[in-house]
């Protein structure tokens, strides 16, 4: 596929009021359609916002998310060090971190093997259900 | 005053909270489903927290969640709406124990009054009209005979914890007794965690009105006149009006004063709906007084002009009610039409509202979080626009729900749009001719 | 009563006569442009006839198209809205002769209405305060110079035919009154076809009051209590509320006696508003009289729980008035506020309306044909919806237009909304330090 | 691609109130649609719709629209003969038929030189601005 070429005609569409373009010549066939995802063209909307800005191992990673609201710490308490660091492997079931809500401790297990490669929250740092606490790459 | 509530519903109710907080410049916080964190009050709160998945009971019923967001937020005060943690009295105990008033009545009245059998007791004692029915829960199908034989057939079992039609059974021949009582008391466990059910004669034809009260904690109570709810679809509401069309002036003036001494002798505070229902004679009886927020609140706000919700929150915050009962008069009469998803055999219809025209014009006023694009999940309730109407007289009114129910434009999903338009422009509801059981029977 | 009235107009005021026409059940016919075909009116009229292309001079403004339509359905009359054709007696003369009933005084009243100088003059014979200035059409330059010397300066050029801020100039020293006078006369001739102009002393700091008056064939006159429209930019309204906070109760006793005198002086019939303005010290001054329902007649809507298109209706069918002048009364305070598709610096912003929400709740009404998905054309007026609040206090319903502002989201083209959020929370809106030159000299 | 006459094409729409461009020839496909994307799940339907029922002839057709609101008349005078029949080519110029409007009779001329392929209006039907009064093909 000719990326540039594609690139073109997006930008071409992006500054003019055109919201569909299909092409057809022989084998090569090429369909764009502008706004308005919640139709059909949804379909490669959130692919596209994944190859635009972000580099080819972010798109291999996997966000692990807060699956409620409280507060979050690395470690098991103040001083003590933290359950994972950027770049270490961990195994299915490790402890990751710790959301505290209701004075409930509550620890926070991989649910696959992985390498942590981002800490995406602070420690204290209030999170809410679906707050992306790590990005990971699966082993 | 609150500085900060936290709202802790969805769709039309929280957006009617965040309104009202608006208008009294009190902040809001929502804690939503993340189902929800594109709709309107989640987009047009100061402050909102996802306190969960999409299924209720780990969001909207995650009492520990909402707790969390209020600690996290520091609201000072919660407003659950109707339905969810409404009337849960252990709620309001969290909100107790997080030291943040929880918008509604307070927690041993809410205790006191979901014992619906004791409440009956007490107020028969003070000569307020109820039905006729057994003393207690009833024990056994055997105690349940002797009852039905005392009191005369049909009779109904009821739940003494709960409501909302769950637990119900009637019976209209003994050889049926043992069945429906075991029903009933399964489902009444099933529902409320509690199988005691009692049992009350069975009006056929009843009409249900229901008074709005008013109640400050320092004993001053008013009414802000009567809501009729007779329209029902297996016991649900539908369509409720105000005035009632099935009042008499003098049979007005004494349910309106039942209501309000029924708050007093409860002790009553915060908003209230004490209901009653008609029996075909015109006499009256108490059923069950409700603490919370009711989804037909517009009616009355439309008719007198009083905003309730914000009433409710001054009311909550321990101010003294302001209103006095002589300046509370009847200026409109006003209907409501309970729009939901949900196609012509009233079936939920969940999916993407594609176009969507929301009508207008004088004297119509639409509840509603929806707007063209959004989409309707399967997950909550299927309400999801209450469109209400008030005009100079019944007729007027009407007329104007005729026409608003006429430019009502929902597509990409079923709603009973056009089942409202049948009933409304029906001879029988024109004419007053109908009961609780009208729709169940017709439709 | 009619059996089908033709819709000459478009958008929100379309949408009004047609809701109005249903709720009297009247059937409708919509005359409308190609632009307009896919548009809520069109979609909910009873029947439809396209009468031309986009641009307003070969549809809405064109008469013989209209005629056609008229004549295709049998409509017995027509309703012209505001603007278009609404005031033009040559439209009202085509409806005569096709025997159908123009929605709209009648001819020869419309026609003596339009001579702004007449009607003056007779009226200050009869008492009714207006504004010290010539006492005919001002000849020349120096005739000009002399009243002005006679009246003080600032003076004003007015047209003597039509209104809407056109013809106007205003001037402050004598040298300029050569230049002012020439471009007033050359303005009144592009816009109304005759140049004749007059003088009138000019108020610096004045507010603008009209009174919403009620009139039938049969001599009964009843006002509807008054609107103020003192927030203008450009001569042209922007926010109007009911009762006028500017007004104390003695005041606007004389003014809404005033104008229904000066309603039954020029035995005046069918909906009609007369404007005033304050001056400095209070004193109030006839401006002139409006034949045609207009735009902000849901401010009083609100206020008096009359349904104002109806009445119209109603007296053009020769209906005798069934309202008593002490059966109406100010039942709330209550606000409108024009959006229009507009940039920050108000120029038109036509273009497609990608996500709407609609504001809703206790006390808002929307006037309004957009829906998510609509496009705003460039062919027509930039008004867009009218957003129409009510509460029981002044401060109740600042509060509610604040609230109901911030809750109005359109995406896709931009809208006065933003502007008017800064207005309705300003202190000195608040406060009632405003003139109608206020945005003009401020934004 | 010529992604030059892809950015004229463009150009061409922007500046016009043409909404939709389609062009075929041999193995070259080109669509183009400008404005109001929501109909876009709509995408393969007005191509299906001409599709079906249609054959390649009428696909070709123009149609000739009412200028006016009004009574649709096929002869000058009753009985008199049609202004023009199926079938018949007609000048640029010649008169296709008569609109009254109001009492008045508007002669409706031919903007092109074609072939009436269709009457698509009765005698006497009352029709409104842009009801398609014939499909003709351009000669």
């Amino acid at each position: 596929m000719d990326i540039k070429l594609i690139r073109k005609l997006i930008a071409l569409m992006q500054e003019s009021e055109i919201t569909e373009f299909r092409y057809k010549d022989g084998d090569l066939y090429i369909s764009l359609r502008k706004g308005q995802p919640q139709t059909s063209s949804v379909q490669s909307k959130p692919a596209v916002e994944k190859e635009i800005g972000k580099t080819d191992e972010e798109r291999e990673l996997v966000e692990i998310k807060s699956p409620m609201v409280g507060t979050f710490y690395r470690s098991p308490s103040p001083g003590a060090p933290p359950y994972v660091e950027e770049g270490q492997s961990v195994k299915k079931g490790d402890v990751l971190c710790i959301i505290e809500a209701m004075k409930i401790m509550n620890e926070i297990e991989a649910e696959f093997p992985c390498i942590i490669k981002k800490v995406m929250v602070k420690n204290a740092q209030r999170v809410e259900y679906g707050t992306t606490l790590f990005l990971a790459k699966r082993t | 005053m609150f500085k900060k509530v936290l709202v802790a519903n969805r769709g039309e109710i929280a957006l009617r909270v965040i309104r009202a907080c608006k208008e009294l410049d009190i902040k809001t916080v929502i804690a939503y489903s993340y189902e929800d964190r594109e709709s309107i009050p989640v987009k047009i709160s100061d402050e909102k927290v996802c306190i969960g998945p999409s299924s209720s009971d780990k969001s909207y019923l995650n009492m520990a969640a909402i707790a969390e967001a209020v600690l996290q937020t520091n609201a000072d005060a919660v407003h659950p709406g109707y339905g969810f943690l409404s009337e849960n009295p252990s709620f309001a105990g969290v909100c107790r124990d997080l030291n943040v008033t929880f918008i509604g009545p307070s927690i041993p009245l809410m205790k006191y009054l979901s014992n619906k059998l004791e409440v009956k007791k007490r107020l028969k004692r003070a000569n307020i009209p109820t039905i006729l029915g057994s003393d207690g829960v009833v024990q056994s199908a055997g105690e349940a005979k002797e009852i039905a034989r005392k009191i005369g057939y049909p009779v109904l079992f009821k739940a003494v914890w709960g409501g909302g039609g769950r637990g119900l059974r009637i019976v209209r021949e003994e050889k049926d007794i043992e069945n429906a009582f075991s029903a009933a008391r399964e489902e009444a466990r099933v529902s409320f965690g509690k199988a005691d059910v009692y049992m009350e004669r069975f009006i056929e034809h009843p009409k249900h009105v229901e008074v709005q009260i008013l109640a400050d904690k320092f004993g001053n109570v008013i009414h802000l006149f009567e809501r009729d709810c007779t329209l029902q679809r297996r016991h649900q509401k539908l369509l409720e009006e105000s005035p009632s069309p099935f009042l008499s002036e003098k049979k007005r003036k004494e349910i309106l004063d039942a209501a309000v001494k029924i708050a007093r002798i409860l002790n009553y505070e915060n908003v209230g709906t004490v209901e009653f229902l008609l029996d075909e004679q015109g006499n009256f009886y108490f059923i069950e007084i409700n603490t919370r927020i009711q989804v037909e609140h517009p009616v009355t706000e439309m008719c007198t002009g009083i905003d309730i919700m914000k009433e409710q929150i001054k009311l909550a915050a321990g101010e003294k009610l302001n209103i006095n009962q002589k300046d509370v008069n009847v200026k409109f009469h006003s209907m409501e039409c309970r729009i939901n998803a949900e196609d012509e055999r009233f079936i939920p219809s969940p999916g993407r509202i594609e176009k969507l025209f929301i009508p207008g014009g004088p004297g119509v006023r639409v509840d509603t979080a929806i707007y063209g694009g959004c989409s309707v999940t399967p997950y909550y309730d299927s309400l999801i626009a209450k469109l209400i109407v008030r005009g100079n007289t019944r007729d007027e009114t009407i007329g104007r729900m005729e026409r608003a129910l006429d430019e009502f434009i929902v597509e990409g999903i079923k709603t009973n749009i056009p089942f409202f338009k049948k009933i409304v422009s029906s001879d029988r509801f024109k004419n007053k001719d109908y009961d609780t059981n009208y729709i169940d029977r017709n439709f």
